[in-house]
C-alpha cells in the first residue's frame, strides 16, 4: 500500500527539522564566541516554519495522509501556529537569558525546537501512536532543558521530578493507551470512536475502557498540570531556567490541551460520561488547591506555577461543563478552551519574560525583593502589571475575555453541575486576583529599601521589543476579542470532521 | 473455556513456566536490596518477556526486546549503577522503608483494577494462530509505509536524548580547561 | 454633526479620557504643568461634550436611548458596541463627567506621597472613561467590562497614595499597612460580586436564545423580560440570576453586609481617590440595579424586592450607628455612604417610578454631598495631619471658611429640606409607602418608618461629628499653628458643588426632570400593571 | 491461550513497577521500576495483537514505538542521575527536597 | 426651549367662601419668602464690610416684607383673600395616571397672612432690636446671616402652598435656630444645645414627613387645597389615613411647637443670644407647629378629630390632653427658674399648650389668635429681658433687682408685656386666653378649661415673680446698670402698643368697622373652617380667667414683692391697693405660702425632677443609648461580625493555603503516590457515577 505524502502539508515540519539539525551541525562548527549564532538559525527556522502554515491556512480544507492519522485542519494550524508563535517568544526570552551563563547554546536550542516539533507533529496527530510519539518528543527535550542550569541543584531536582514523574505519567497513559487498542483493535480516533460508541454500553467492556480513557487522560493530565497530577509542576518551575519554565507553562501546557481535545473529540466522544466528570473533578480541583497553594508563595516563579496550574483549571472548565452537561455544547467548550489558550499562552509568557527581566534587575525571584521596583524601572512596572493583571482576567486586558469565554461555555452547557463548577471558578477568579495582587503591591505599593539599586545592562533589545508587542496585544485582544475568537472559531474543524 | 482443556495444551506449559520465571523476576527487581541483582533480574524479567512475546508470535518485537535491552540498556543501566558508585553488596537503605506499607496498598489496588478490568473485558478471547509469527515483512512495511512518520519522529527523540543526555552527563570544563582546549 | 449625534459624542466622552491618558505616559514627568493642563483641559473638554449631549437631549423622549449608536464588536457573542443615554443615565454621565473635572481642579495642589501627578491624572482620567462608559453603555458585556475597568485605577491609587499607616486587623497576626488591606479588600471584594453577575449576565444571554435570538442588548433583554421570558415561572433559575446580578451590584453600592470593603477603602484612599470613589463608583451598582436587573428580571426582581428594603433599612440604621462610633473623620463619612446608599436601594427596593426616581436624584444628591465631604476631610487631615475628631475641634475658629463649608456640607448630607440630599430620603420613604402592587405594603411601610427614624440618627452623628470637628476651642496642640484656610483651588473645586447642591435641593427637576420619563416608561414596561400608585391600595 | 493470561501477567508487572518507583529511593532503582511498567504495556499490546491479527500488527509496531521510547528515557534518566549525583554525590531521590510547599 | 418655571394651571378655589385674589401684591406675595435668602446672600458676600456688618441687609428685606405684609393684611381686612401660585418644581412619578409634582409657591389667605404680618412685624423690630444687642459682639455677620435664615424660613414655612415646601421651610427653621442656639459654639454646653434642638425636632419631623407622605399619597397631591377640599368632602381615601396622618403630623407639630414631651429643648434653646430667643419665641419656630395645626385644621376638623384611638380617647382628645398637660405642667416651671430667658421659655411653652390645646380642641380662631396675641408681648418681653440681660451680663434674677429706675422704658414696656401675658383686662393676652377658654367650655372639655384656667393663675404667678425679682427690691449684680441704647428700646415700645391693643381684634360679636374681626381675617381660606364663634364674649368666664390672673399676681407679689431680705422688696409691698390684704399678711403669707409653696415646692420640684431625670434623662439616655448601641454595632458586629467573616475567609484560605502546600512535599515519591492514587481515585469516581 502506497502511502501519499503532501508536502506542504508537513512542510512546517520539514522546516522546523532543517533547522534543528541545521543548529546542531552549527553549534559543531562555530567557535565559542559565536555559538549564539544557533539562536538566530533557530529563530528564523521557526520564523520560516510559520510560512508554509500561513500557506495552508489561505489553501482550501483539511489535508488528511496515512489513512487520516495524519490531519492538517484549521484546528491544527491554529495550535501549531500557537506553539510556532509562543515558541519563537520562549527562542527571544532565551537569547540574552542564556547568554548571560554558561549554557550550551547549541544544543539549547536544538531541544527547544525538537520539542517544538514535537507539539507542531501532536496537533496534527489523528491515532494513538503519533499522539504518543508527538507527546514524547514534546516532553522528553524538556526533562532535560529543565536540569540544564547544571550547577544548580534546584535544577538537577526539577529535571528529576520532571523526569520521573513523567516517565510514570507515560507509563500509565500507555497502559490506558493499549487497553484503548485492545478494546477497539484500532490506534486511529475515528475508529476508536465507532467502537467505543458500539462498546460502552456493555457491562464487561465498559469498565476496561473507562479505565483506558482515564488513565489516557491522566498523562494529558501531568502535561497540562491538572491536580491531582500537577505536583511536579510548582518544584519543576521554580528550578528550571525561567525560559523553559515559560515554555513548560505555555507550550507543553497547550500541547497537553491539544492532545486532550483530539482524544476526547475525535477518539472517544461517547465516553463523555467518562472523561467528563473526570474533567470536572480536574477542572475544579486545579483551580482551587492551586489557588490557594499560590496564596502562600514568596517566590514569583513559583507563585507562576501555581497560576500556571490554576489556568489549567479554568481552561478545563468549558471542556468539563460541556461534557457533565450531555455533551451538546461540546464545539463551544472547544472554542471557549482554544481562545483561553492562545490568550494564557501570549501573557503568561510576557509574565515570565517580565520575571526574566525583573530577575536580571533585582536579582532576586523573592516577590518582597521586589519592592519599589516600579518606581526604579516603571516601564517594566506597567509591563508587569498588564500581564499580570491581564492573567487575573481584569478587563480591559485579555485575560478577561479568555475568562468570559469561559464562563459562556460553561453557562451555555447549563445543568447543575456546570453551574456548580462555574460558581467555583468564579470564586477562584477572585482568589487568584489575590495573589496576582500580591505581584503588582510589591511593584507599585512597596517602598524600595534603600540599597537595592542594581546596576544592570539594558536588556536585549528584541525582548523588550517582543515583550511590548506581547503588552500591546494582550491590550488589543482584549478590546477587540474578535481577534481571539477568530482562531477560537478555526479550530471548530476538529469537530467537523467527525460530525459531531 | 474449562481449566482441564486449557492446561491441557501444552503451550500454556510453556507459558506457565515462563510466566512464572517472569513475575519473580520482576518481584526481585523491585525488591532485591542489591542494585546489581535488581538490573540482572530486570534482564531475566525482559527475557522472559521476550519469551511470552515468542509465544505470542511476535518474533521480531521479541528480538528488537533482547538486543535493545539486554544488550543496550541494560548495560547503560549497569554504567549508571556503576559510576553512581552504587555498593555492589546488599544495601539495607535502598528502599524507603516507611513508604512500604502505603506503596504496597497502593500497588495492590492498582493492580486489583487492572486486572478486574481486563478480565472482565476480555474474558475468553483466545489468542488466534498460535504458533504462527506475524511475518517481520508486514512490520517493515508498515512501518515505513504507513508509519513512516512516526517511525521519523521517534528518531528524533532518540536524537534529543543523546544530544541532551551527552550534556547533562558531560562533566563541565573549568575555565582553565576551556582556554586550553580553545588554544589547541 | 450627525456622526456626533450617532454615537460620537459619547464615544468621545469615553474615549477621550482614555486617549489622554495614554498621551500623558508620553510626556516626560518633569513637565508637570503641562502634565496638569492637559487633564484639565480634557476633562472639562469632556465635561462640555456631556453638556452639549444634555442640552441636545429630547426631554420630550427621555425614555428613549438618544446619542445612540451600535456596532459590531466582539460577533462570535453578539455582543456590540451600543452605546447611548436616556434620561436614566444622563444625569449620571453628567455628574461623572463634571466631578472628575473638579478632582483634577483639586487635585492641582494637593498631592498625596509619593507625588508622582502624571501617574495620578493618568490613572485618573483611565477611572473617568470607566465610569462614564458604564453609564452609557447599553450591552451587557460593554457593561461589564466599563464596569471593570474602574477597579485597577482605583485599586493603584488606594495602593500607592493611599494612607501609610499601619493596621491591625482582627484575624491576621500581623499589622498590615491601611492601604494594601483597603485595596486588595476594595478590589476582591468586587471582582467577587462581578464575577457572579457576569454569571448571571451569561444565564440571560442564553435564556434569551431560548425564547428568541442570544443577545446582550439592553434594551431588547429589557423589551423580552418584559414580555415574561425570564420570569421564574418560565425559567427556573430566573430568581438565582437575580440573586448573581445582585451581589455584582450590592457589593458596588455597597448594601448591607457586603459595605465592609468601603470604610476600609474610603479611609484609605487618597482624597481625589475617595470623592470618586463616593461620588461615582457607589452608583454604578445602584445604576446596574436600574439599567439591568430592574428592567430584564422584573419579575424575579419582584420576589427579591422585599429582601433587598429589608436590607436596605438595615444598612441604612447599621450605617448610622456605626457612623456613631467613629473616631475617624473621613471614615465616619464613608459609613455615612453606607446609610444613605441604603435610601437609594430603598427607593429601587419599591419598583415604582417614584421610588426608582428616587435612587436617581439620591445618587446624584450622594455623589455631590459625599464627594464635597471627602474633599473636605481630605483638606482638613492635610492641615491637620491627623483624622482623629477627639484631636480636632475649633476647626470654625482655626478655619472659618472652611468650617462653614463643612457645616453647609454637613447639613446637605443629614438630608435638609431645600438641599439636595432631602429629595433622594424623602421619595425613597415615599415610594416606599406605596409599593408596587403585590409587594407587601405593611413591610415597606415598616421599612418606611425606620428609614426615616435612620435619617434622625444621620442627623445625630453628623451633628456630633460638627460639634467635634468645628466648634469648641481649638485643641491645646493646635495653639500657634499657622492654619491655611480655602485655597483657590479648594474655592475653585466646591463651590461649583455647594451651588449645584443648593440648585437641585430647590429644583429637583434638573434631575428629575430627564429621569422621570424613563423610569415612568422602564416602570410600567417592565411592572406592567400596578406601576402606578392607585388609590385602591390605600388604607390605614 | 487466552489474552488474559498475558494481561494478568502485564498488570502485575506494572502494579510491581508502580510498587518500585513509590518504594525505591536509588533513581536508578527508580528507573528499573519504570522500564518495567513500560515492558507490561509492551506485554499488553502484542497480547492483544496475538488475538486480533491485524493486517499491519499494530499492537507490535506499537510495542516497538515504546520499546523505542523506553530506551531513550532511560537514557535521559541515566543523565539526569549522573548529572545529579556529580552535584550531590547521591542517587538517592529522597535526598532531594530542597524544594517544596 | 420651554420657560424653566413652569406656571401650574390656575385652579378656582373650592367652597361656598367667595374671596378676592389679592392681585397684583397676593401675586408677588412669593417675594416675601425669597427676600431673606436674598438678604442672607448679600450679608454673606458683603456684610463684613458694611458698616452695621450686614445688619443692613437684613433690616431692608424684612422692611419690606413688612411693608408687603401691612398691604396684604389690610387688604385681607377690607375683603377676604385666597391666592395660590404654584411652581413645579419636579414631577417624580405617576399617581393614578397622572403626573405626581412637587412644586413650590405660595398661598396667600388669611391664615398665611396673618403670618406673614406676624412674622414680619416681629422679626423687623428683633433685627433692629439686634443691632444694638448684638454690637461688638462676636460673628455679628453670620449672626445676621443666620436671622435671615431663620426669618426667611420661616416664611418659606407658612407661604408654603404645600406639604413639601412645607417641610423644607420647617427643617430650615430647625437649621437655623441650630446655628443661632450654637452661636457661642466655643463653649460645649452650647452647642450641645443646638444640636439637641435639632435632634429633638428631627425626631419630631419624622411625624411631619411621614403624615406629608401619607396625606400625599393619599391624595396624589401635596397641595393644602387639595387636602382642605378632600377633607371637607370628606375623601373616603383620605378619611381611611386620616388618623395616621393626623397623629403623624400632630407629632410634628409637637416638636417645633414644644409640646410635652418634646418641650425638652426649648429651655436649653435660650443658650443663644436673647433676640434669637425673642424671635424664636414669638414669631418664628415655635409658632410652627400651631400653624401647621391650623394648615390642616380641616382635616382634624372633619375627618381625624374624632376617629377613636385608644379606647374612646379620639384624635382630638389626645391632641387636647397634651396640650393641656404642657400648658399647665411647663408653667410650673416657670416658678422655679432664676433664668429670666427660663422663666420666659417655659411661659413660652405654656402658652403653647394654650394654643395647641385650643387649635386641637376645635377653636381654630381661639388658637391662631392666641399665637398672634402672644407673639406680640413674648417678644416684648423676651427683647425687654435682653435689655436687661445687657444692662446687668448675667441671665440670672439673683443678680437683678431693682431695675425699675435705672431702665424705665424697659421697666414699663416688660410690665405691659407681663401684664398682656398674665391676662389682665384689657390687654391683649386676656383677649385671646378668653377665647381659648370659651371655646374649651363650648366644646365640652370642662376639665380642660379649668386647667387652663389655673394655668393662667400660675401664669400671672410667675410672670409677677418675675418683674419682682428683676425690677423691685434692691440691685444685686455688679456694676452700675443703664438703659439700653434707643434702638433697643425702640422696638420695646414698638411691641408694647400691640400688645395693648390687639386684643381687640377679636372681641367676640364685635367687628371693627368693615374692616371685620380677627375670626374673619383668618377664617379666609379656600374652605370654611366650621370652628364656633361666639356671638358675644361670656363674661362667667372672662371672670374666671381674669381672677385667675389677678390672684396670681397677688399672691406672686406677697411673695416675691416682699423679699425678707430686701428693705426696698418690703417697700414695695405697701402698694395701697394691695394693703388691706397685706395686713393679714401672716395669715396670708403663710397661707400662699402653703399652697404655693406645695405648689413651688413638691410639684414643681418634683416635675423638674421628672423633666430633668425622667424626660430629659430618657432623652439624653436614649441618645447615650444610641451611642452606645453604635459603638456596640461598630466595634461588636461590623469589626468583628461581619468584617471578621469576611476578614475570616481571607483568613481562612490563607491557612487552607498553607495546608494546602504543604501537600508539596518536595518528596517524588509522595507526588508519585499522589498521582496514582489520584489516577485510581479518578477511576472509582467515574466507575461508580456511571
Amino acid at each position: 500500500m502506497k502511502y501519499d505524502i503532501d508536502y506542504l502539508a508537513i512542510a512546517p515540519e520539514l522546516v522546523l527539522i532543517v533547522s534543528l539539525l541545521g543548529v546542531l551541525a552549527l553549534d559543531l562548527v562555530l567557535p565559542r564566541r559565536l555559538k549564539y549564532f544557533t539562536g538566530a538559525v533557530a529563530v528564523v527556522g521557526l520564523t520560516l516554519a510559520a510560512i508554509p502554515l500561513i500557506l495552508l491556512a489561505v489553501a482550501d480544507g483539511p489535508i488528511s495522509m496515512f489513512d487520516g492519522s495524519y490531519v492538517v485542519d484549521d484546528f491544527a494550524l491554529v495550535l501549531k501556529g500557537l506553539f510556532v508563535v509562543s515558541g519563537y517568544i520562549v527562542l527571544i526570552m532565551s537569547v540574552g537569558y542564556i547568554e548571560s551563563d554558561r549554557y550550551y547554546q547549541g544544543e539549547y536550542y536544538f531541544l527547544i525546537l525538537s520539542s517544538i516539533l514535537g507539539s507542531v507533529v501532536m496537533a496534527s496527530a489523528r491515532d494513538l501512536i503519533i499522539l504518543f510519539i508527538g507527546l514524547e518528543l514534546t516532553t522528553a527535550p524538556l526533562f532535560m532543558l529543565a536540569g540544564w542550569r547544571k550547577g544548580d541543584l534546584r535544577s538537577n531536582e526539577a529535571s528529576l521530578k520532571y523526569f520521573i514523574l513523567g516517565v510514570l505519567s507515560t507509563a500509565i497513559m500507555l497502559w490506558g493507551m493499549s487497553m484503548l487498542f485492545g478494546a477497539t483493535g484500532s490506534i486511529q480516533f475515528a475508529d476508536i470512536a465507532s467502537a467505543v460508541a458500539d462498546l460502552q454500553g456493555s457491562a464487561t467492556m465498559g469498565p476496561l475502557i473507562t479505565l483506558g480513557v482515564i488513565f489516557v487522560m491522566v498523562g494529558f493530565g501531568f502535561k497540562v498540570s491538572a491536580v491531582p497530577f500537577h505536583f511536579w509542576a510548582p518544584d519543576t518551575y521554580e528550578g528550571a531556567p525561567i525560559p523553559v519554565t515559560a515554555y513548560l507553562s505555555v507550550s507543553s501546557k497547550a500541547a497537553g490541551f491539544v492532545a486532550m481535545f483530539v482524544f476526547v473529540y475525535l477518539a472517544v466522544p461517547s465516553m463523555v460520561s467518562v472523561w467528563g466528570p473526570a474533567i470536572w473533578i480536574m477542572a475544579a480541583l486545579s483551580m482551587t488547591v492551586a489557588n490557594l497553594a499560590a496564596l502562600r508563595q514568596t517566590n514569583i516563579v513559583r507563585l507562576l506555577a501555581y497560576s500556571s496550574i490554576s489556568q489549567a483549571g479554568f481552561m478545563l472548565v468549558p471542556f468539563a461543563a460541556a461534557a457533565v452537561s450531555g455533551g451538546t455544547s461540546l464545539a463551544a467548550g472547544l472554542e471557549a478552551t482554544v481562545v483561553y489558550l492562545v490568550i494564557y499562552s501570549l501573557m503568561n509568557l510576557g509574565a515570565f519574560a517580565v520575571v526574566i527581566l525583573g530577575v536580571k534587575r533585582v536579582g532576586s525571584a523573592v516577590i518582597d525583593e521586589w519592592a519599589g521596583l516600579g518606581r526604579l524601572d516603571p516601564r517594566l512596572g506597567v509591563l508587569a502589571s498588564i500581564f499580570f493583571f491581564s492573567l487575573a482576567g481584569i478587563p480591559p486586558l485579555a485575560g478577561w475575555y479568555a475568562k468570559f469565554k469561559m464562563f459562556t461555555s460553561a453557562i451555555q452547557s447549563g445543568g447543575t453541575w456546570a453551574y456548580v463548577l462555574a460558581g467555583i471558578a468564579a470564586v477562584n477568579t477572585v482568589i487568584a486576583f489575590a495573589y496576582y495582587a500580591k505581584v503588582a503591591k510589591a511593584v507599585w505599593f512597596d517602598e524600595a529599601p534603600e540599597d537595592t539599586r542594581i546596576e544592570v545592562e539594558a536588556p536585549a533589545g528584541s525582548l523588550v521589543l517582543v515583550l511590548s508587542l506581547a503588552a500591546i496585544v494582550t491590550v488589543v485582544m482584549g478590546v477587540l476579542p474578535n481577534i481571539p475568537d477568530f482562531f477560537g472559531e478555526a479550530t471548530r474543524t476538529l469537530l467537523a470532521i467527525t460530525g459531531s | 473455556m474449562v481449566f482441564s482443556d486449557w492446561i491441557s495444551a501444552p503451550v500454556n506449559w510453556v507459558y506457565l513456566a515462563v510466566g512464572a520465571a517472569v513475575i519473580v523476576a520482576a518481584f526481585r527487581v523491585v525488591t532485591s536490596q542489591n542494585v546489581v541483582h535488581a538490573a540482572l533480574f530486570l534482564v531475566a524479567t525482559l527475557a522472559g518477556s521476550a519469551g511470552l512475546f515468542l509465544l505470542l508470535g511476535a518474533e521480531f518485537v521479541a528480538w528488537v526486546l533482547v538486543l535493545v535491552y539486554i544488550g543496550a540498556v541494560i548495560v547503560l543501566f549497569l554504567f549508571g549503577i556503576m559510576i553512581t558508585r552504587a555498593p555492589v553488596v546488599r544495601d539495607v537503605g535502598l528502599d524507603n522503608k516507611k513508604a512500604r506499607p502505603l506503596a504496597a496498598l497502593v500497588a495492590l489496588l492498582l493492580f486489583g483494577t487492572l486486572s478486574w478490568t481486563s478480565i472482565t473485558a476480555f474474558g475468553d478471547l483466545a489468542v488466534q494462530d498460535v504458533g504462527v509469527p506475524t511475518s517481520t515483512a508486514v512490520l517493515g512495511e508498515a512501518l515505513l509505509g504507513r508509519f513512516v512518520l512516526p517511525f521519523e519522529i521517534v528518531g528524533f527523540i532518540l536524537l534529543a536524548a543523546l544530544v541532551g543526555g551527552i550534556t547533562l552527563a558531560r562533566r563541565d570544563l573549568t575555565p582553565l580547561e576551556e582556554e586550553e582546549r580553545g588554544a589547541v | 454633526m450627525n456622526w456626533f449625534e450617532n454615537g460620537g459624542a459619547l464615544s468621545l466622552i469615553i474615549f477621550l479620557p482614555l486617549a489622554a491618558a495614554l498621551g500623558l505616559m508620553l510626556i516626560p514627568k518633569e513637565k508637570e504643568e503641562l502634565i496638569k493642563q492637559l487633564a484639565l483641559a480634557v476633562s472639562v473638554v469632556t465635561f462640555a461634550l456631556s453638556l452639549v449631549v444634555a442640552f441636545g437631549f429630547d426631554l420630550g423622549a427621555a425614555d428613549k436611548y438618544q446619542f445612540d449608536t451600535s456596532l459590531a464588536w466582539i460577533s462570535a457573542i453578539g455582543a456590540n458596541y451600543h452605546i447611548g443615554v436616556d434620561g436614566i443615565s444622563l444625569p449620571l454621565l453628567v455628574l461623572s463627567t463634571f466631578i472628575m473635572v473638579l478632582a483634577i481642579i483639586y487635585s492641582w495642589d494637593h498631592w498625596e506621597e509619593p507625588r508622582n501627578p502624571r501617574g495620578f491624572l493618568v490613572l485618573m482620567l483611565i477611572l473617568g472613561a470607566g465610569m462614564n462608559g458604564t453609564f452609557v453603555a447599553l450591552d451587557l458585556v460593554l457593561f461589564f467590562i466599563f464596569f471593570e475597568v474602574v477597579l485597577l485605577p482605583m485599586y493603584f491609587m488606594i495602593g500607592i497614595w493611599g494612607d501609610k499607616s499601619m493596621r491591625k486587623i482582627p484575624g491576621f497576626t500581623r499589622e498590615v499597612p491601611t492601604r494594601l488591606y483597603a485595596s486588595i479588600k476594595f478590589f476582591l471584594f468586587t471582582l467577587f460580586g462581578s464575577a457572579f453577575m457576569l454569571l448571571g449576565f451569561l444565564a440571560i444571554y442564553f435564556r434569551a436564545g431560548e425564547v428568541a435570538d442570544r443577545t446582550f442588548d439592553i434594551p431588547t433583554l429589557a423589551a423580552l423580560g418584559a414580555s415574561g421570558a425570564f420570569s421564574p415561572a418560565v425559567w427556573s433559575i430566573g430568581g438565582l440570576v437575580f440573586g448573581a446580578l445582585f451581589l455584582g451590584f450590592a457589593v458596588k453600592v455597597p448594601m448591607w453586609p457586603f459595605h465592609t470593603w468601603l470604610p476600609d477603602a474610603h479611609t484609605a484612599a487618597p482624597t481625589v481617590g475617595s470623592v470618586l470613589l463616593a461620588a461615582i463608583l457607589l452608583k454604578l451598582g445602584s445604576y446596574g440595579f436600574i439599567r439591568i436587573a430592574l428592567p430584564i428580571l422584573p419579575d424575579s426582581a419582584r420576589d427579591w424586592a422585599p429582601a433587598i428594603a429589608i436590607l436596605a433599612v438595615i444598612g441604612i440604621i447599621y450605617g448610622s450607628l456605626a457612623c456613631l462610633a467613629q473616631s475617624d473623620m473621613k471614615r465616619l463619612i464613608a459609613f455615612s455612604s453606607v446609610g444613605h446608599m441604603g435610601f437609594v436601594m430603598l427607593g429601587i427596593a419599591t419598583l415604582t417610578d417614584v421610588g426608582i426616581n428616587a435612587a436617581i436624584i439620591g445618587m446624584v444628591a450622594h455623589g455631590l454631598i459625599t464627594g464635597l465631604l471627602f474633599f473636605l476631610a481630605g483638606s482638613m487631615s492635610h492641615r491637620y495631619h491627623t483624622r482623629e475628631m477627639g484631636r480636632l475641634g475649633g476647626n470654625q475658629t482655626l478655619m472659618p471658611k472652611m468650617g462653614a463649608i463643612l457645616s453647609f456640607t454637613a447639613m446637605a448630607s443629614l438630608g435638609l429640606p431645600g438641599l439636595a440630599g432631602f429629595w433622594g430620603e424623602f421619595m425613597a420613604l415615599l415610594g416606599a409607602f406605596n409599593p408596587l402592587t403585590g409587594l407587601s405594603s405593611g413591610l415597606f411601610r415598616t421599612v418606611m418608618v425606620i428609614g426615616a427614624i435612620g435619617t434622625v440618627l444621620t442627623a445625630g452623628y453628623l451633628l456630633w461629628m460638627l460639634q467635634k470637628v468645628n466648634l469648641g476651642e481649638p485643641g491645646e496642640e493646635w495653639v500657634g499653628h499657622e492654619f491655611h484656610d480655602v485655597d483657590r483651588f479648594e474655592m475653585a473645586a466646591w463651590v461649583p458643588l455647594m451651588i449645584l447642591i443648593v440648585v437641585i435641593g430647590v429644583y429637583p427637576k434638573i434631575v428629575l426632570g430627564a429621569s422621570n420619563d424613563a423610569v415612568v416608561s422602564l416602570v410600567q414596561t417592565a411592572f406592567d400593571s400596578g406601576a402606578t400608585a392607585a388609590r385602591g391600595v390605600l388604607g390605614g | 491461550m487466552m489474552v488474559n493470561q498475558f494481561l494478568l501477567i502485564a498488570a502485575l508487572l506494572f502494579s510491581l513497577g508502580v510498587y518500585g518507583l513509590l518504594v525505591r529511593r536509588n533513581v536508578v532503582m527508580v528507573l528499573l521500576a519504570v522500564e518495567l511498567m513500560l515492558n507490561a504495556v509492551n506485554i499488553n499490546l502484542v497480547a492483544f495483537e496475538a488475538a486480533l491479527r491485524s493486517s499491519m500488527a499494530v499492537g507490535q509496531i506499537f510495542s516497538l514505538f515504546v520499546i523505542t521510547v523506553a530506551a531513550a528515557e532511560v537514557g535521559i534518566g541515566l543523565a539526569i542521575v549522573l548529572l545529579i549525583f556529580r552535584n550531590r554525590q547521591s542517587a538517592n531521590v529522597d535526598d532531594f527536597d530542597l524544594m517544596k510547599y | 426651549m420651554k420657560s424653566v418655571f413652569v406656571l401650574a394651571a390656575e385652579e378656582a378655589p373650592h367652597g361656598a367662601v367667595e374671596l378676592a385674589s389679592g392681585g397684583v401684591l397676593a401675586q408677588w406675595a412669593g417675594l416675601m419668602l425669597v427676600l431673606p435668602f436674598a438678604a442672607f446672600l448679600l450679608i454673606i458676600w458683603r456684610g463684613k464690610h458694611m458698616k452695621y456688618k450686614g445688619a443692613e441687609f437684613a433690616i431692608g428685606a424684612m422692611a419690606v416684607n413688612l411693608v408687603m405684609a401691612t398691604a396684604l393684611f389690610i387688604s385681607n381686612m377690607v375683603e377676604g383673600i385666597f391666592h395660590e401660585e404654584h411652581f413645579e418644581i419636579a414631577k417624580i412619578g405617576l399617581w393614578e395616571g397622572k403626573n405626581l409634582i412637587f412644586e413650590l409657591g405660595w398661598v396667600v389667605d388669611g391664615l398665611s397672612i396673618m403670618m406673614y404680618f406676624v412674622v414680619s412685624f416681629v422679626g423687623l423690630l428683633v433685627f433692629l432690636y439686634a443691632v444694638g444687642y448684638m454690637h461688638g459682639d462676636v460673628r455679628v455677620t453670620w449672626f445676621f446671616a443666620s436671622l435671615c435664615l431663620f426669618a426667611g424660613s420661616m416664611l418659606v414655612l407658612v407661604g408654603s402652598a404645600n406639604l413639601v415646601q412645607l417641610i423644607i421651610g420647617w427643617e430650615g427653621v430647625g437649621v437655623a435656630s441650630y446655628l443661632l442656639i450654637g452661636h457661642y459654639w466655643e463653649q460645649k454646653e452650647n452647642s450641645s444645645a443646638a444640636i439637641k434642638a435639632f435632634l429633638v425636632n428631627k425626631v419630631a419631623d419624622v411625624g411631619l414627613v411621614l403624615g406629608a407622605i401619607y396625606v400625599g399619597l393619599s391624595l396624589g397631591d401635596f397641595r393644602f387645597s387639595t387636602l382642605e377640599r378632600a377633607a371637607v368632602e370628606g375623601d373616603a381615601v383620605l378619611a381611611g389615613v386620616a388618623a395616621a396622618a393626623g397623629l403623624l403630623l400632630f407629632f410634628g407639630a409637637m416638636g417645633k411647637s414644644a409640646q410635652f414631651p418634646l418641650h425638652i429643648w426649648l429651655p436649653d434653646a435660650m443658650a443663644g443670644p436673647t433676640p434669637v430667643s425673642a424671635l424664636m419665641h414669638a414669631a418664628t419656630m415655635v409658632t410652627a407647629g400651631i400653624y401647621l395645626m391650623a394648615r390642616t385644621f380641616p382635616l382634624y376638623q372633619n375627618l381625624a378629630g374624632d376617629i377613636e384611638i385608644l379606647g374612646s380617647l379620639d384624635v382630638r382628645g389626645l391632641m387636647v390632653i397634651v396640650g393641656a398637660i404642657t400648658l399647665f405642667g411647663m408653667g410650673l416651671l416657670a416658678l422655679v427658674a432664676d433664668d429670666i430667658k427660663k422663666v420666659l421659655a417655659y411661659s413660652t411653652v405654656s402658652q403653647l399648650g394654650y394654643m395647641m390645646t385650643a387649635v386641637a380642641a376645635g377653636g381654630y380662631t381661639a388658637g391662631l389668635f392666641h399665637l398672634f396675641t402672644h407673639a406680640f408681648f413674648k417678644a416684648l418681653l423676651f427683647l425687654g429681658a435682653g435689655s436687661v440681660i445687657h444692662a446687668v451680663h448675667s441671665n440670672n434674677m439673683s443678680d437683678m433687682g431693682g431695675l425699675r429706675k435705672d431702665m424705665p422704658t424697659t421697666f414699663w414696656t416688660f410690665s405691659i408685656g407681663s401684664l398682656a401675658l398674665a391676662g389682665i383686662i384689657p390687654l391683649a393676652g386676656f383677649w385671646s386666653k378668653d377665647e381659648i377658654l370659651a371655646t374649651l367650655d363650648y366644646e365640652g372639655y370642662q376639665a380642660v378649661m379649668w386647667i387652663a384656667v389655673a394655668g393662667a393663675f400660675v401664669t400671672a404667678f410667675y410672670m409677677t415673680r418675675a418683674v419682682a425679682l428683676t425690677f423691685f427690691g434692691t440691685y444685686k449684680g455688679h456694676g452700675q446698670p443703664h438703659e439700653s441704647p434707643s434702638i433697643m428700646t425702640t422696638p420695646l415700645i414698638a411691641l408694647a402698643v400691640p400688645s395693648v391693643i390687639v386684643g381687640f381684634f377679636n372681641v367676640p360679636g364685635v367687628k371693627l368697622g368693615g374692616l371685620g374681626n380677627f375670626t374673619e381675617w383668618v377664617g379666609a381660606r379656600s374652605v370654611p373652617m366650621g370652628d364656633h364663634h361666639a356671638e358675644a364674649i361670656d363674661w362667667r368666664l372672662a371672670a374666671f380667667g381674669l381672677a385667675a390672673g389677678l390672684g396670681g399676681i397677688i399672691v406672686g407679689w406677697l411673695i416675691f414683692g416682699r423679699d425678707a431680705e430686701t428693705q426696698a422688696a418690703r417697700d414695695k409691698v405697701e402698694v395701697p391697693v394691695l394693703y388691706p390684704l397685706l395686713r393679714q399678711k401672716y395669715y396670708m403669707d403663710h397661707a400662699a405660702l402653703g399652697v404655693t409653696g406645695f405648689i413651688k415646692g413638691p410639684t414643681a420640684r418634683a416635675v423638674n425632677w421628672i423633666n430633668t431625670y425622667v424626660i430629659d434623662g430618657v432623652v439624653n439616655g436614649v441618645g447615650a443609648v444610641v451611642k452606645a448601641l453604635g459603638g456596640l454595632v461598630y466595634n461588636g458586629l461590623d469589626q468583628r461580625g461581619v468584617d471578621g467573616i469576611f476578614n475570616g475567609i481571607a483568613a481562612g484560605s490563607d491557612s487552607a493555603g498553607r495546608a494546602l502546600s504543604r501537600l508539596q512535599t518536595g518528596r517524588v515519591q509522595n507526588y508519585a503516590t499522589g498521582f496514582v492514587v489520584g489516577a485510581l481515585v479518578l477511576v472509582l469516581i467515574v466507575v461508580v457515577a456511571a
